[in-house]
């Protein structure tokens, strides 16, 4: 199971650092929602891979760790945040520049 | 009194309904906070934001008119995966006009979601005075019928239900 | 006896899911893609119920709801965007 | 103490300068006088007490840790320039008075000579010597100050930006030395120094400090080859060129060679590199001075020929050279400093310093003439005046020395050939500008006359002083020179004696034939003008240090311009390079990435779910350019890391996954509105290279960590307890939710803040934002004419309901089941967005009306005083409290405070997104309109 | 639970899957758009509709209480989906997907006429 | 345990949510409460610092739940040092800010106040996740701060900046998984305890971890050779806000120092190699771009970027060295240069307004060349000055000159140039400023090896620093552009400005005067740093608090 998953991660990276070193706005966008992705899922991976025990307490003994998944849903919402920012922003950059490149040119 | 605090009751009905769905469970805890919420969200979407007043004529009607589409939907969902199965050259796909009567919003909206969900049939565009329905037929035998069926076996209850 | 279906089930919703992404790559037009984002959403759907099933958990209802409560915004948004650009208008 | 105040007196001064320079600008003048007088009497009032080699010191804390003490020495040395720098201050602070008299930037310039005389005197009374490197670097900057005085001027400008280029540089220089003197004496006590002499010169380090030492001197004291700033420093007022560039500043580097020459000399190096220096710039700078045409620039090379004459006897391996140096250093102070003057006088009476419109002088200002005829005397080194006296002993040094071997005879032929230089341009400048012609030629002011009587003052007194040192040596300077020469040798003077005459010997004949080379030179000048002019001006140092600066300003922009290139991918690709290359490198002694941990087998499902995650990715890659077609390709790589949630036990994440999806692709699709629909690759192939091989290696380097870490047993961290205590501390199922609302709410309170920020810029940014509205759709095809389609507007107000009531929900359960605040304030904003959709914004806010911005204040607010409230109870911060309430009927309802505190986050993630998303698609002109009427 | 509840849960789970794949393989294998665009309703009625009946059946026998909250999750999608295939035929029409050649009739076209307030907007140089 | 910790955090929240929910129009009660919260924020820090000079190291477990399981802010004298060095910065800024800067763009004010939240916070985030959040928040307040006033060089920049950032973020949180993953904890102290402990066949997934890590905290420091964004974006970010940005890079130097020490176990620890293999080559590297970029631009906001980059270089390579000696002097240095360069961008302010007149547009002068086209030979000629040399200033300076000169104030004053001297005195390490003796300081900690390599970037950086800002200074305030003959007039707000950069540069003054004492808390601080034990025992080890 961890090596099929540490491959979707580095399939996932791959793609998301392509797309982040690309010249124009969309893309790069594009890419940082992939990349996003990638450290979610890798976030997640640090707490081990635990299959069928989500951590509601409930009778079960075995539970995923927590800690992980309270960190990826934090890394989510200010992920949303700064994408959100980015795209805003890559926006007045055109409405400026009258180019969708990132470097205005 | 009642009619201050649910100034919509049918869908402070179907919120409760929901709500008691939801929470899968139907101890008076829960049917009171889903009065509550059912009160609180109606007034909340209550100005504007909520639709032309419905007023149910026949309730029976609509357990009828329920019970036609989920069989309708059954049948024609078997129809069309033979169809879907065999042969795609012996389709007869088409675009038909089909002349609307009723005007109602929530009526309206009824029948095209009907006419969608049920196979075979999918309502493409609805002309912009609101009286005719463009519906794409996967496999149209007899148009004319087609019409027929549906400003019959739909169309008619549903002005029936919401008495326009 | 669920012991065979479910691993059934489950393979006949992934097969629907494959099929489903090859028209989603093959479009060829976007309203193509879009039937298929869309058909995809539904398959996940029943995916998870199924996947409930399976762990005997009731703690993916949330999920497969929000999926039904949700999802059809993305292909609103996207359907929108094909006809009329905008998709948030003034008037 | 008395020492402090003789530096701390000049600053003071300053301050009272600064002070009253608008009210009563003469009070600076005053304030100036006395503070060089105080000065003065407390530097003779401490000298008379102490014995002829006794050490005054004073110290006080400043940075011990650092060993930098407020730590001050008077010696002989110290005494001695000390004394030059208050004596010809005083000098010319009365000088200036009449020279910028009626400016109204004599107080600036008072306010700056009194600051640069509190840095010289630091200079030399320093016992520490990071304090002298302080004081050191402070004349450099004072005099970029004096001599870009008359900012106007670009020669200003372009000289004290020199000057303070080449000192600053020997400052650091000397601030290298000291620290390796430091290190290897284990203190910058001044004393403490002296006494490692032997230390110093064994340790490997010497060559380094000697040279960093002389480096420091000669930038200071324009030795050869950074002279070239001193004539570009002639730009500065007279006065200053009087104080600074003849007699004070430029010593500070022979005051330095004097301080370190018992700790650094004795050694080949020191000699020959000193020596050679000092033959080098003495020569130079006196056929230098010869073809001057500016008074002060002929000055200014005389003043580099002698200083280059001091450093030479520095560098000569007697031990009587130095006390030669240090007695010619004294008397060229004197004699220079006047000629300064003098010069000045003539600028200032005739409007001009032009060597070649100056004549005849003689007539209209007799009395300047004297005193300037005088020194210039003293400067070629007439007999009866002081200049005479030290250069006998320099001429008889250069007989005495051993340096050059065979080649010894070189630096006593050189001496003469530079003495007779030296006759010659002083003779130029007398009989140039005083008595050669009648008149003189179109001078910019006519006819000349003598300046007031008191700005002649101070030429008078520093001629008499010529005088008398130059008629009785002994008495007048003689103990003083020796106490100097005592600490300069480190305590042994050899026997020497101040005479003026020792007999007929060879230095007397060296003499006699430079007085009449020169005559003869000057005579026969203007031929060795015609030959010097032409080679000497294409060795002008000064062009090439501006060439060189240039140069170096163009080669820092051409590799400044390499990296800097404005180019964020360029950018990217660095970072992430480092970021791949430099942790890589530890990842290398990893034994094995494999650990032993497994968690569970694969099964088909999940491996196709995951490969589909992978060839999404590079698919949405693949169709990048075609804009909605990668937005659906990410859409469904986002529902599949959904799945891949639901099927790794996070069903939050899931939830959270699914919500911000929807919001995303809300907020992409309105972007790409706006962008080009079909997005061509413009990367050129290299770019695309690199930016291949960085992703794969990114890809691999990521991948290969994750299989590391999820390999190794997990480690029983703090995990344990959460799921321990999430129950009964928390009174929550869900353990996720409850770190982030209990365990961990101070995160989430933060990240509500980053959220709240996001929604505050954004909505900045959109203020006033126009763009440019496509006029077809994807495949060029036009727009629909139907704005909004019933059966949508229909159903999404039939919706709306009925999402607030699952919000609602979510919100309640997600302290025991996969849910919570965010999530249901995610969903009520996609309700409350998808009515923005269906009905448009007018419509919506017509039945909408919530300030979104106020409501997300709002919430943040709920959530911190929430967390606030168990400040009242002792409790720290955040602190929750959770029951259950028992009502008859209804059953037990739990209730915390951490519920509360999740519905202020709720508030402030449904105002923030509403406030990013809910206008992007409108143009802020239109709204406001609409607003208007 | 037993066995003829379970088969019934099979049964359902089995149906439901089975028209989720007849949608898929609607989608994947129909000539034309508006033909394709019929699949996902079977997915969305029968097919989940199927495995939710199975979800709500085995939850209420294996947990020993009434479980319907999963038939949420049917209803939500029946308001939506017509939403979504409206829509997505709306998008179709604008798009001008080729038609099947064998369909009669076409579906009627709404262009916006040249649109002078979209024109207007241009200014891309202008961000004041 | 004193609530007191916690205000730094709270206070700029509360002021910050109150100016968010208050209508628009309440611009009176929104400045008032920015100016308060500010200013609270000095005795707040300064009696914060008082407790911590004692070296109790103190800790507050926010909902009462102990460490390592809550989130804990630990106070120690650095984290001290560092909050009193924000609110001197903040209020002087604050002071610097006119009315028509916070105009320029919207929330001015609110930003500011998450801008030091979240600087605050990163100084007393006891958890590592704590402080990335924190981080993020300073982070996307800066990228809001940097665009405020708009423009396309903003924009273009913000876009840059964000961007860069965005990425670094990202690898701070791989790096924080790394490290949860083979620690399972998430205090710093607790992780410090752990990873001192790890086996050696994990060591290297640690040391990877910490590699990133310190990048991270790099890239928001701006090392080389991911710095290269730095000197635009700061260059287009409007004085106040420059200022401020002073810290920011700090920001990444303090968590350079704390991690190391807390987490890595400082020298002998984790990050060995990485501190010397890497840190300091970067750190030497970043000190030769700053200085060739320092002398390759003109402008005053740019060559005090690239004066930051050389300062950064500086505190990156004594912090690799990693003794209390190093330390010490490191944190000298810091407080002096980030209170100059905030200096010296207030200053650029009102020594090269931006035009007045479009606002969005401002500053988007074209530039031709990548770099700023620079000479002061192309800018003046010279026009005449009241004060001439009297040999030419009788012809040259006819009355009608003068009189036109005294009409209106003549722009820059005296005070201004006094106030440039100073600061660029400070930022170019040049004595009697703190600027020299922190340089001092760091290159008498240098060990012999080092300073072989050290000293020379050091001293010729340095000098280079001399001549860019020589030259930087005279022109802007020797030479008087030809094209608006005739002395120009001060922009709208100068003279507060200038009292705010003089604020700043008394604290210079009081840094140098005051080294000695200064000198022996930071020879304090850095020794406490490097003991990770006395954090271990009062922050793992401390009492239980609350119920
Ligand atoms: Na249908
Ligand atoms: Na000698």
């Amino acid at each position: 199971m961890e090596a099929a998953f540490a491959t979707a991660i580095a399939v996932l990276c791959a793609s998301g650092i392509y797309l982040l070193l690309s010249a124009r706005v969309l893309p790069v966008i594009l890419g940082i929602t992939l990349f996003s992705y990638a450290i979610n899922l890798f976030l997640l991976g640090m707490g081990r891979l635990s299959v069928g025990q989500p951590p509601v307490i409930a009778n079960g003994a075995h539970y995923a760790d927590p800690v992980p998944q309270a960190l990826v849903l934090t890394a989510i919402v200010i992920g949303f945040a700064m994408t959100a920012f980015t795209v805003v922003l890559a926006l007045r950059a055109l409405a400026i520049d009258g180019t969708d490149h990132v470097d205005g040119a | 009194m009642l009619k201050r605090l649910f100034p919509h009751p049918w869908l402070s009905l179907v919120l409760l309904l929901c709500w008691l769905l939801l929470m899968n469970d139907v101890s008076p805890g829960n049917v009171l906070l889903g009065a509550f919420l059912g009160s609180a969200i109606s007034f909340a979407v209550g100005e504007g934001l909520w639709l032309q007043p419905v007023r149910f004529g026949k309730p029976w009607r609509l357990a009828r008119l329920a019970g036609h589409v989920l069989i309708d939907i059954v049948v024609a969902n078997a129809e069309v995966a033979l169809l879907v199965l065999g042969p795609t050259r012996r389709l007869r796909p088409a675009f038909i006009e089909v002349p609307l009567d009723s005007t109602h919003e929530i009526a309206l909206t009824a029948l095209i979601s009907i006419v969608s969900l049920s196979p075979g049939t999918l309502c493409a565009e609805l002309s912009d005075d609101r009286t005719r329905l463009v519906v794409h037929v996967l496999d149209l035998a007899d148009e004319a019928a087609l019409v027929a069926l549906i400003k019959t076996r739909y169309e008619a209850p549903l002005m029936e239900i919401f008495a326009c | 006896m669920l012991a065979i279906a479910i691993p059934v089930s489950l393979a006949i919703l992934g097969l629907a899911f494959l099929l489903t992404l090859a028209r989603l790559v093959r479009g060829p037009s976007l309203p193509d893609r879009l039937v298929a984002l869309d058909t995809l959403n539904i398959n996940a759907i029943a995916l998870i119920v199924v996947y409930g099933i399976r762990l005997r958990s009731t703690l993916f209802f949330e999920i497969a709801l929000l999926m039904a409560v949700m999802g059809f915004v993305a292909t609103v948004a996207l359907t929108k965007y094909l006809q009329r650009g905008d998709i948030i208008e003034l008037n | 103490m008395a020492l402090a105040w003789l530096v701390v007196i000049p600053f003071v001064a300053v301050a009272l300068v600064a002070f009253t320079r608008h009210r009563a600008p003469a009070a600076g003048t005053w304030a100036a006088f006395a503070a060089a007088l105080l000065g003065l009497g407390l530097l003779a009032s401490e000298r008379i007490g102490m014995p002829t080699f006794g050490v005054l010191q004073w110290r006080a804390d400043w940075i011990p840790e650092l060993g930098l003490d407020f730590a001050l020495r008077l010696d002989g040395l110290a005494f001695m320039f000390a004394l030059l720098v208050l004596a010809i201050g005083l000098l010319v602070f009365i000088y200036a008075r009449y020279y910028l008299a009626g400016s109204e930037s004599l107080p600036r310039l008072y306010a700056l000579l009194l600051l640069f005389m509190g840095a010289m005197l630091g200079v030399v009374l320093s016992n520490n010597l990071l304090l002298l490197v302080s004081f050191w670097e402070l004349t450099s900057l004072v005099s970029f100050l004096l001599i870009g005085f008359w900012p106007s001027r670009p020669e200003a400008r372009r000289g004290a930006r020199m000057a303070l280029t080449i000192t600053g540089a020997g400052g650091l220089a000397l601030l290298a030395a000291v620290l390796l003197l430091g290190r290897v004496c284990g203190s910058y006590d001044l004393g403490v120094v002296l006494a490692h002499a032997g230390e110093v010169q064994r340790n490997p380090l010497y060559p380094a400090i000697l040279l960093l030492v002389l480096f420091a001197a000669c930038t200071k004291s324009a030795q050869f080859p950074f002279h070239f700033w001193l004539p570009h420093a002639m730009s500065a007022p007279t006065p200053v060129s009087a104080y600074l560039h003849s007699a004070t500043m430029v010593k500070a580097g022979i005051f330095l060679i004097a301080r370190f020459y018992p700790v650094l000399e004795g050694t080949d190096l020191f000699f020959y590199v000193t020596s050679l220096i000092g033959l080098v710039t003495l020569t130079g700078g006196a056929g230098m001075a010869l073809v001057q045409r500016d008074l002060k620039g002929l000055l200014a090379y005389s003043t580099i020929s002698h200083l280059g004459l001091i450093v030479l006897l520095f560098g000569l391996d007697t031990q009587l050279s130095t006390v030669a140096a240090l007695f010619h250093t004294f008397n060229h102070a004197v004699f220079k400093a006047s000629l300064f003057m003098a010069a000045g006088i003539i600028d200032h009476e005739t409007g001009t310093r032009d060597l070649g419109r100056l004549r005849g002088l003689r007539r209209y200002m007799p009395h300047t003439c004297a005193l300037a005829s005088v020194a210039s005397l003293a400067m070629a080194g007439v007999p009866l005046l002081n200049g005479f006296l030290s250069k006998e002993m320099f001429f008889g040094e250069t007989l005495a020395q051993d340096l050059l071997g065979d080649f010894n005879w070189l630096i006593p032929a050189l001496a003469v050939v530079a003495a007779a230089l030296s006759v010659a341009y002083s003779l130029r400048f007398v009989w140039g500008v005083f008595f050669d012609g009648a008149t003189p030629r179109d001078l910019p002011h006519y006819p000349p006359h003598e300046p007031p009587r008191f700005m002649k003052l101070p030429v008078e007194i520093l001629v008499v002083i010529c005088l008398l040192v130059g008629l009785a040596p002994q008495h007048t300077i003689g103990r003083m020179l020796e106490s100097a020469a005592w600490f300069a040798l480190g305590g042994v003077v050899p026997a020497y004696s101040l005479s003026i005459w020792h007999g007929v010997n060879v230095p007397l004949v060296m003499s006699a034939a430079s007085m009449i080379a020169g005559a003869l030179l000057f005579f026969f000048r203007r031929d060795a003008f015609r030959h010097h002019r032409s080679r000497l001006s294409e060795m002008n140092a000064s062009e090439g240090f501006d060439r060189l600066v240039q140069r170096l300003e163009k080669g820092a922009g051409a590799i400044v311009r390499m990296f800097e290139t404005r180019s964020l991918p360029a950018y990217l690709a660095w970072m992430i390079a480092a970021m791949l290359i430099v942790p890589g490198a530890a990842l290398l002694a990893l034994a094995s990435f494999d650990g032993a941990y497994r968690s569970a087998p694969i099964d088909p499902v999940t491996l196709i779910g995951l490969a589909l995650i992978a060839l999404l990715s590079i698919g949405v890659v693949a169709v990048r350019a075609n804009t909605l077609y990668a937005l659906v390709m990410l859409s469904t790589c986002g529902l599949l890391v959904t799945l891949a949630f639901v099927r790794f036990s996070a069903p939050d994440l899931a939830l959270t996954q699914i919500s911000v999806e929807v919001v995303t692709v809300l907020l992409l699709v309105l972007a790409i509105y706006f962008l080009p629909v079909v997005q061509r690759t413009i990367e050129p192939l290299p770019a695309r290279v690199r930016n291949a091989v960085l992703a794969i290696a990114g890809g691999a380097m990521l991948g290969g960590v994750a299989y590391a870490v999820m390999t190794r047993a997990p480690v029983a961290g703090i995990a344990p307890f959460f799921l321990a205590n999430a129950l009964p501390g928390s009174g929550g199922h869900n353990v996720v939710n409850v770190i982030l609302v209990d365990f961990r709410g101070f995160d989430t309170l933060v990240e509500v803040s980053v959220l709240v920020v996001a929604g505050l810029a954004v909505k900045a940014l959109l203020r006033g934002l126009r763009l440019k509205a496509p006029d077809t759709g994807p495949g060029g095809l036009p727009w629909s004419s139907q704005s909004h389609p019933l059966l949508l507007a229909i159903l999404a107000r039939l919706m709306l309901p009925l999402t607030i009531l699952v919000a609602v929900f979510v919100f309640l359960r997600g302290h025991n089941l996969p849910g919570g605040g965010f999530i249901a304030s995610l969903i009520v904003s996609v309700a409350l967005l998808l009515q923005y959709v269906a009905s448009g914004v007018l419509w919506t806010e017509s039945r909408i009306r919530i300030n979104y911005r106020a409501l997300a204040g709002l919430g943040l607010l709920v959530a911190a005083t929430t967390g606030l409230g168990a400040l009242a109870f002792g409790q720290p911060f955040l602190t929750s409290a959770f029951g259950h309430l028992h009502i008859p009927l209804i059953g037990e309802i739990e209730l915390s405070t951490a519920m509360l505190f999740d519905l202020g986050v709720m508030g402030a993630v449904v105002g923030t997104t509403l406030t990013i998303v809910s206008h992007l698609g409108v143009r802020d002109k239109d709204m406001q309109s609409v607003e208007k009427s | 639970m037993s066995t003829v509840i379970e088969a019934i849960v099979c049964i359902l789970l089995l149906v439901g899957s089975a028209f989720t794949l007849i949608g898929a393989i609607g989608l994947a294998r129909l000539p034309d758009f508006f033909m394709r665009l019929h699949g996902p309703t079977k997915s969305t009625t029968l097919g989940v509709g199927g495995v939710v009946l199975a979800s709500v059946l085995y939850f209420t026998v294996h947990n020993e209480y009434a479980s319907l909250h999963e038939l949420l999750i049917p209803a939500f999608l029946f308001l939506t989906a017509p939403i979504s295939a409206h829509m997505l035929a709306k998008a179709g029409i604008q798009q001008r997907v080729k038609v099947s050649e064998a369909t009669r009739g076409r579906p009627p076209v709404h262009d916006e006429p040249a649109n002078p307030a979209r024109a207007q907007a241009a200014n891309p140089k202008s961000d004041a | 345990m004193t609530h007191a910790l916690i205000l730094p955090i709270l206070i700029p929240l509360f002021a910050a949510g109150a100016i968010v929910a208050l209508p628009l129009r309440a611009k009176r009660l929104q400045r008032a409460l920015n100016v308060v919260a500010t200013l609270a924020l000095l005795p707040v820090s300064l009696a914060l610092a008082a407790g911590a000079a004692q070296g109790e190291i103190a800790s507050y477990a926010l909902g009462a739940w102990r460490a390592p399981f809550g989130i804990v802010l630990q106070l120690d004298r650095l984290g001290a040092l560092m909050l009193v060095l924000t609110a001197v910065l903040a209020s002087c800024c604050l002071l610097g800010t006119t009315s028509a800067d916070a105009r320029r763009g919207r929330y001015f004010r609110a930003l500011v106040q998450f801008e030091l939240m979240g600087l605050n916070g990163a100084f007393l985030a006891g958890d590592l996740f704590n402080l990335f959040v924190f981080f993020e928040l300073l982070l996307i307040a800066s990228y809001a701060l940097l665009l405020h006033g708009g423009g396309q060089r903003r924009v273009r920049n913000g876009l840059h900046y964000l961007l860069m950032n965005l990425v670094g973020s990202s690898f701070f949180l791989i790096a924080l998984g790394v490290l949860y993953g083979i620690t399972g904890t998430l205090n710093m102290a607790d992780m410090g305890e752990r990873l001192a402990h790890l086996d050696a066949a994990t060591l290297p997934l640690a040391q990877y971890a910490g590699a990133t890590l310190m990048l991270v905290f790099g890239l928001k420091a701006a090392v080389f050779p991911m710095s290269f964004w730095l000197p635009q974006a700061y260059r287009s970010a409007i004085g106040p806000v420059a200022a401020l940005f002073a810290i920011m890079t700090k920001v990444g130097i303090y968590a350079m120092l704390r991690c190391d020490a807390l987490v890595f176990g400082g020298a002998g620890g984790v990050l060995d190699a990485f501190m010397h293999d890497w840190a300091w080559w970067l750190a030497i590297a970043t000190i030769v771009y700053g200085a060739l970029g320092a002398l390759a631009v003109s402008s005053l906001k740019t060559t005090t970027g690239f004066l930051v980059l050389v300062s950064v270089g500086l505190l990156i390579a004594a912090a690799s060295m990693q003794t209390v000696l190093a330390w010490s002097a490191l944190l000298y240095y810091l407080i002096s240069t980030t209170l100059c360069t905030g200096a010296l961008f207030l200053l650029a302010d009102t020594l090269e307004p931006e035009p007045l007149a479009s606002t969005h547009n401002a500053g988007d002068t074209p530039e031709p060349g990548s770099l700023e086209s620079l000479d002061d030979a192309a800018a003046p000629a010279i026009t005449p000055d009241a004060d001439l040399e009297p040999a030419t200033a009788r012809v040259n300076v006819a009355p009608a000159t003068k009189a036109a000169a005294g009409a209106s104030t003549p722009w820059p004053t005296n005070s201004a140039a006094a106030l440039y001297l100073a600061a660029a005195v400070g930022a170019a390490g040049l004595p009697p400023l703190s600027g020299f003796l922190g340089k001092a300081m760091v290159l008498a900690a240098a060990p012999l090896s080092q300073a072989v390599v050290l000293w020379p970037a050091v001293l010729i950086s340095g000098l280079l620093s001399i001549v860019a800002l020589s030259r930087t200074g005279t022109r802007l305030l020797w030479a008087m552009p030809a094209a608006n003959a005739g002395p120009r007039v001060a922009p709208h707000g100068s003279r507060i400005k200038l009292a705010a950069c003089a604020l700043l540069l008394a604290g210079v003054i009081g840094v140098t005067v005051f080294a000695g004492p200064l000198k022996h808390y930071l020879d304090a601080t850095a020794a406490q740093l490097l003991d990770r034990d006395a954090y271990v025992q009062a922050i793992l080890r401390a009492p239980a608090q609350g119920s």
